[in-house]
């Protein structure tokens, strides 16, 4: 099943640094050198170390520049300026942000649980962070290209609505615990069209590598029309966007901390760092969300070839185009739609997307087995 | 590489634990997560036994398995959130309604 | 071609009830599309089998089921004769019950249980064995009851579907016993290796039945038949077991059309005439042993058939002389017919051979098509009347000239009137002239001219009845203030299609009686009447049945038309044979209130329950028994503590025993 | 590898042990989160990746989540009986 390695596996982030380094020609050397200290591993370990920083300062700074874009998209659309002062438009203002949350006193409420209230806001950031690893920003642009990446991806997500829950009960605040409730059932609720309607991909492809998937998508029907699944499956894409959507807990459903209701939910009694972490956890999923829509419904980094450059760049500003164009959409929906109601939200979860997810997987595979396609 | 036996030591380990669990605890909640964890240290034998021997079929075991500890769990918590409305806890020495 | 889908014969209007049941709510008209399609088509691959396998094919198709049965069909002239009739009949009475039952807000329920019910008697035709027959048999019975009890909420109905499931249940009871006796008969000879199947055949198929009837002991023969033609009399409606036939009228109108013309009742002849060559081998040993009381050479279940069916003939006519329910009338004009057609098995098989089944199934096919046409004609009357009573009508024919016209040619038809000689006539002076023509023959061969006499006796009282209810529904002047009219075309057109069929069918005799006397050898079984030249048929008994019926017209034509006659004096004046006669010869009473309550109930009950109460429970429940079992439980109830850890400890010591055991014994 | 293997069975043992040993009940859940996940690693390094992420989908995404929505909905029972 599953035990074998597999006998080809897809360029990574590790193949391309190696590359790099061999096209500059001083892989052998630095090889050599660790070799004569009998520790080639160190290398490895060094390589990898390089690619996890590049990954994070990369989506922290994404992060930062996505909440400086959310507050001034809101503000355009209801006619004000937004953020100004702080560097060219604003733009630095996530980073003063940053510094006055950094030097804020970090309160512990005297009633909570103190090691889980620690424990949560970790636990969200790490688990949004490891949805990163097998996201391919670009052809070799991957940490790691896991054979079940997709049922990883879901897993990974499967884990915030713990850390969510522990949040809100640690507080010992009804509004955080109620807060969390709320949250936990929506993300149970739409977790499971959201992960019938990628297995409905899934069957389509036959991997559940993202990168095959991505590679899947390659290619043109009628030399025009791009092979992405969202021609294939327009309906799976619409109940996908809708539940990474209520995944995310973002308006309409965002019910964990619905300020008019809720203060601000599960994290109503955090503050400083541990804020911010919840902060930047919360537009870090955002972007993952995104790029696994992008990933799995909108071709990932396909498109097609420029002369000069070299496609892992092309590849790279493709699915960054793209990933921005469904976190636009995300922040507009934000910006002009209201809150459903909690009943609603829960009946159409259960009652309309899960039939219809179903309904989506069941057709796939009777496209597949009937080899139409 | 670890040989197979360490691996069901601490299966063997976890599972211990679990049945002490069930055994001494009397939260309803406690008890039905110490069979999360015998169902758990099961799934590990299986694991072990199917990754050691090349066979593929101890993963499809644990694969199942951990969809019945799903299922059950669904199961025993609505069971315990349903007793809890109506007797007003869930400490299981005092549930023994089925008794004679 | 068409016998590819003979299955779906059946099929499709078992698909149409489930459709009908489910979504027939949804749908206008209670979903009839769907009965009336399925059955429309099942009639097109019945006529078409029909056109494929004239004169001499039959189709035969069967499957493995299980042990030593099969699943089968087997489609032979006579059951594609009765295929055909039972379609197009069943078609006819659906689309009448568009209009009949449009304004019941349970239509969906209506066409759902006759569409299940069409299903039912067609599985009955189409059995190729006589287990698969018993079993759609049953099915018949099922929906017979749904059917009666219809209308449930009103209490008479519901009794009615109680009695009639009942009823009908001894006579099924005796037929399982029956089949029952047969199978054990025939697995003995098949062991005993004095028979051995042919390939491919099953031990209850009716092919096999009939190549070792011969072999089977003669005693236990009879025994089968009768206990089949027991299964007959009660689906039949044969004395004595006609009883729950008049009160299945509770139902509606196109039900009892269903039930009396085309479906169940005809189930019961069918039976007869499907196990004929059975019969026909019995012994003749009542004539052997009591030569004063019965002829000669006549095989015993034949003359048993021939009795009960004449005299049912005659019984039932002399209850409808007098009934003033119209449906009533019909019902126990059915009852005589039915006994008619079981004479015409009787007394025609035992000097005819197998000619007597395509007598009997032409009298079946044209009494389906007059008495549905009847039935139907009542139906229409009593949407326009409002009540069944035949008292409170009169004077219609002005307001409803086609329910009018067709009743009269359904009575004709009923009645026998033809043209002696030229063969002109409708539809039952052919087939009820070869019926007593039939049992006359048997007279003059045998000396036993009785059921000659029930048959023409008979024939004089439908005279009567159906002229009677004819004049008194239709003549005279209005007896209601109803304001009636007449109903709708999706009502009459069936009506007319039938009376069609009703005046000429019976132009098709030159056709029908060769093919069905070959229906036997073509399933390669010998059939032997009595070899005897055939009499000369006097030219009085060729012109009675006429006589008679158009002095029952007569009669009746004086009585309540002309009124020469009152009638009044006669049925008030607490004359005892007109109370005998309006009581049923007390058979409700008998049936009820002896056999119901005081045997069954206060005999039979009652000593069972003093059985159970006093000897087994004081045994069981007070003795050293239910004391053991009390102690027992007393104490082992203290095991079950409620306390999980307990149960869980047990468990674990449990397996670590097992564990222990195992692994001393070195496994 | 053996490095890697003990620190992850140290791991899982020992909240399995506070599972069954942890005075709180939200402490037990989470704990019974982390020998769930430790037993997900020891799955990795048995090579079964499909069960390890099963594994981690379901009991850790819906079984544990499921624990912790019982003991909230059942708090005052929890407090009674959590000595």
């Amino acid at each position: 099943m599953w035990t074998g390695d597999k006998m080809i596996t897809n360029p990574n982030a590790y193949d391309l640094i190696v590359a790099i380094l061999n096209a500059i020609g001083v892989y052998n050397i630095i090889l050599g050198f660790f070799q004569d200290l009998g520790m080639e591993y160190i290398l490895r370990v060094i390589i990898v170390l390089v690619i996890i920083a590049v990954l994070l300062v990369f989506v922290l700074l994404t992060v930062m520049f996505l909440s400086w874009l959310e507050r001034k998209m809101f503000a355009v659309v209801q006619s004000r300026y937004g953020p100004m002062v702080t560097g060219p438009r604003g733009l630095f203002q996530p980073i003063a942000d940053g510094i006055k949350l950094l030097g804020k006193e970090d309160i512990i409420p005297a009633k909570a649980d103190r090691w889980i209230f620690t424990l949560a806001p970790f636990v969200v950031f790490v688990s949004v962070l490891l949805v990163f690893i097998p996201l391919p920003f670009g052809r070799s642009l991957i940490v790691s290209d896991l054979k079940v990446g997709l049922l990883y991806i879901i897993a990974i997500s499967a884990v915030t609505p713990i850390s969510i829950l522990l949040a809100g009960w640690a507080s010992n605040n009804k509004y955080s615990l109620m807060g969390a409730i709320r949250a936990v059932a929506q993300d149970i609720s739409y977790t499971i069209p959201l992960a019938i309607t990628a297995i409905a991909v899934v069957v389509f492809v036959g991997s559940l590598s993202t990168v095959d998937i991505v590679n899947a998508q390659s290619g043109y029907w009628f030399g025009f029309i791009p092979k992405w699944f969202i021609f294939l499956q327009p309906l799976g894409f619409i109940l996908f966007l809708i539940a990474c959507i209520a995944e995310m807990g973002r308006i309409p459903f965002d019910f964990q901390e619905s300020e008019q209701e809720l203060v601000a939910g599960f994290f109503t009694e955090y503050s400083g760092m541990k804020f911010a972490m919840f902060f930047l956890a919360e537009y870090a999923h955002l972007f993952a969300v995104s790029g696994i829509i992008v990933t799995i419904f909108l071709g990932g980094w396909t498109g097609p070839a420029l002369p000069f450059i070299p496609f892992e760049l092309t590849s790279l500003i493709y699915f960054m185009i793209k990933t921005y164009a469904v976190i636009f959409f995300a922040m507009w929906l934000r910006d002009t739609v209201p809150r459903v109601r909690i009943d609603q939200l829960l009946n159409l979860g259960w009652k309309i997307m899960i039939p219809l997810a179903l309904l989506n997987l069941l057709l796939a595979a009777f496209v597949v087995t009937a080899g139409v396609i | 590489m670890t040989d197979l036996f360490s691996y069901l030591i601490i299966s063997a380990v976890i599972f211990t634990i679990g049945a002490y669990g069930i055994i001494t605890q009397r939260s309803g909640i406690k008890i039905l997560m110490s069979i999360e964890l015998m169902l758990n240290s099961a799934n590990l034998n299986l694991v072990a036994f199917s990754s050691f021997n090349g066979n593929a079929s101890g993963q499809v075991f644990a694969l199942f398995s951990i969809a019945i500890a799903a299922a059950e769990a669904a199961i025993g918590f609505a069971i315990l959130v349903a007793l809890f409305r109506a007797r007003d806890t869930i400490n299981l020495d005092n549930i023994n309604i089925l008794r004679w | 071609m068409f016998s590819d889908f003979a299955a779906l014969i059946v099929l499709l209007p078992v698909i149409a009830f489930v459709l009908t049941l489910f979504l027939g709510k949804k749908l206008p008209h209670g979903g009839a599309y769907f009965p009336i399609a399925a059955i429309a088509c099942s009639f097109i691959i019945s006529l078409g089998i029909f056109l494929e396998i004239y004169p001499n094919g039959i189709v035969q198709q069967s499957w493995p089921w299980f042990a030593n049965m099969n699943i089968g069909i087997l489609i032979d002239p006579l059951a594609v004769v009765m295929l055909m009739m039972v379609t197009f009949v069943s078609l006819l009475i659906h689309i009448y019950a568009v209009g009949y039952m449009a304004h019941d807000p349970a239509k969906p329920r209506y066409f759902a249980e006759t569409s299940l019910f069409t299903a039912a008697m067609l599985g009955v035709v189409l059995s190729d064995n006589i287990l698969q027959f018993f079993i759609s048999w049953e099915l018949v019975g099922l929906c017979s009851f749904l059917l009666i009890g219809f209308w449930y909420h009103k209490p008479s109905a519901a009794a009615a579907a109680k009695k009639a499931f009942l009823v009908t249940r001894v006579g099924d009871v005796l037929f399982l016993a029956g089949i029952v006796l047969l199978y054990v008969n025939l697995s003995n000879l098949i062991s005993n290796h004095l028979f051995t199947p042919e390939p491919g055949n099953f031990i209850l198929q009716f092919k096999t039945m009939f190549e070792a009837a011969a072999l089977i002991d003669p005693t236990q023969l009879t025994y089968i038949t009768l206990l089949f033609f027991g299964g007959a009399v009660g689906k039949s409606g044969q004395f004595p077991l006609h009883g729950w036939l008049p009160d299945a009228m509770e139902g509606p109108t196109t039900v009892s059309a269903l039930i009396h013309a085309a479906t169940m009742v005809t189930a019961g002849v069918y039976l007869v005439a499907r196990t004929f060559p059975m019969f026909a081998l019995t012994p003749a040993t009542l004539g052997e042993h009591f030569p004063a009381l019965f002829p000669a050479h006549v095989p015993d279940s034949l003359l048993i058939v021939a009795y009960v069916g004449g005299f049912t003939a005659l019984f039932a006519a002399t209850m409808g002389l007098v009934m003033n329910d119209i449906k009533r009338v019909l019902a126990y004009s059915t009852v005589s017919q039915l006994g008619y057609m079981m004479l015409a098995l009787g007394t025609a098989g035992a000097v005819l051979g197998a000619k007597a089944v395509g007598i009997s199934m032409f009298h079946l096919i044209s009494h389906a098509f007059f008495k549905a046409l009847l039935f139907l004609c009542a139906g229409s009357v009593i949407h326009a009347v409002g009540t069944n009573d035949i008292r409170e009508m009169g004077g219609l024919f002005s307001k409803m000239k086609i329910t009018g016209t067709t009743m009269m040619i359904a009575a004709l038809a009923l009645a026998g009137i033809g043209i002696p000689f030229l063969n002109i006539g409708t539809a039952g002076f052919f087939s009820k002239d070869m019926i007593i023509e039939g049992t006359f023959e048997y007279g003059e061969q045998t000396g036993d001219m009785i059921p000659y006499a029930f048959a023409i006796i008979a024939a004089l009282l439908t005279s009567i009845y159906i002229f009677r209810l004819w004049f008194m529904a239709f003549t005279g002047t209005p007896r209601s203030e109803r304001h009636s009219h007449e109903s709708p075309n999706v009502m009459t057109r069936p009506l007319m299609i039938l009376a069609i069929l009703a005046l000429f069918f019976g132009f098709t005799q030159g056709y029908f009686y060769p093919y069905l006397e070959k229906n036997f050898e073509l399933m390669h079984v010998e059939v032997a009447g009595h070899e005897g030249a055939a009499p000369e048929i006097p030219v009085i008994v060729i012109l009675l049945p006429v006589i008679v019926g158009v002095l029952g017209f007569l009669i009746s034509y004086a009585i309540y038309y002309k009124r020469m006659l009152d009638m009044s004096k006669i049925i008030s004046s607490g004359n005892p044979i007109y109370k005998l006669l309006l009581n049923r010869y007390y058979e409700p009473k008998i049936g009820a209130d002896m056999i119901g309550v005081k045997l069954t109930h206060g005999v039979v009950a009652q000593s069972g329950e003093f059985v159970d109460r006093k000897i087994i429970d004081g045994l069981v429940i007070d003795g050293i028994i239910g004391k053991t079992a009390f102690w027992l439980g007393e104490t082992a109830r203290k095991l079950q503590t409620g306390v999980v850890q307990n149960y869980a400890s047990v468990t674990l010591l449990g397996v670590g025993l097992l564990l222990l055991i195992l692994k001393l014994r070195g496994v | 590898m053996d490095i890697v293997f003990l620190v992850l069975s140290i791991f899982t043992i020992i909240s399995s042990i506070m599972v069954v040993g942890s005075k709180q009940l939200v402490h037990s859940a989470v704990y019974l989160a982390g020998a769930l996940m430790g037993t997900a690693g020891l799955f990795l390094l048995l090579k079964a990746e499909f069960v390890a992420w099963a594994q981690v989908l379901v009991y850790v995404g819906a079984v544990v989540t499921l624990i912790l929505f019982t003991i909230m909905l059942t708090r005052k029972g929890e407090e009674e009986n959590g000595e």
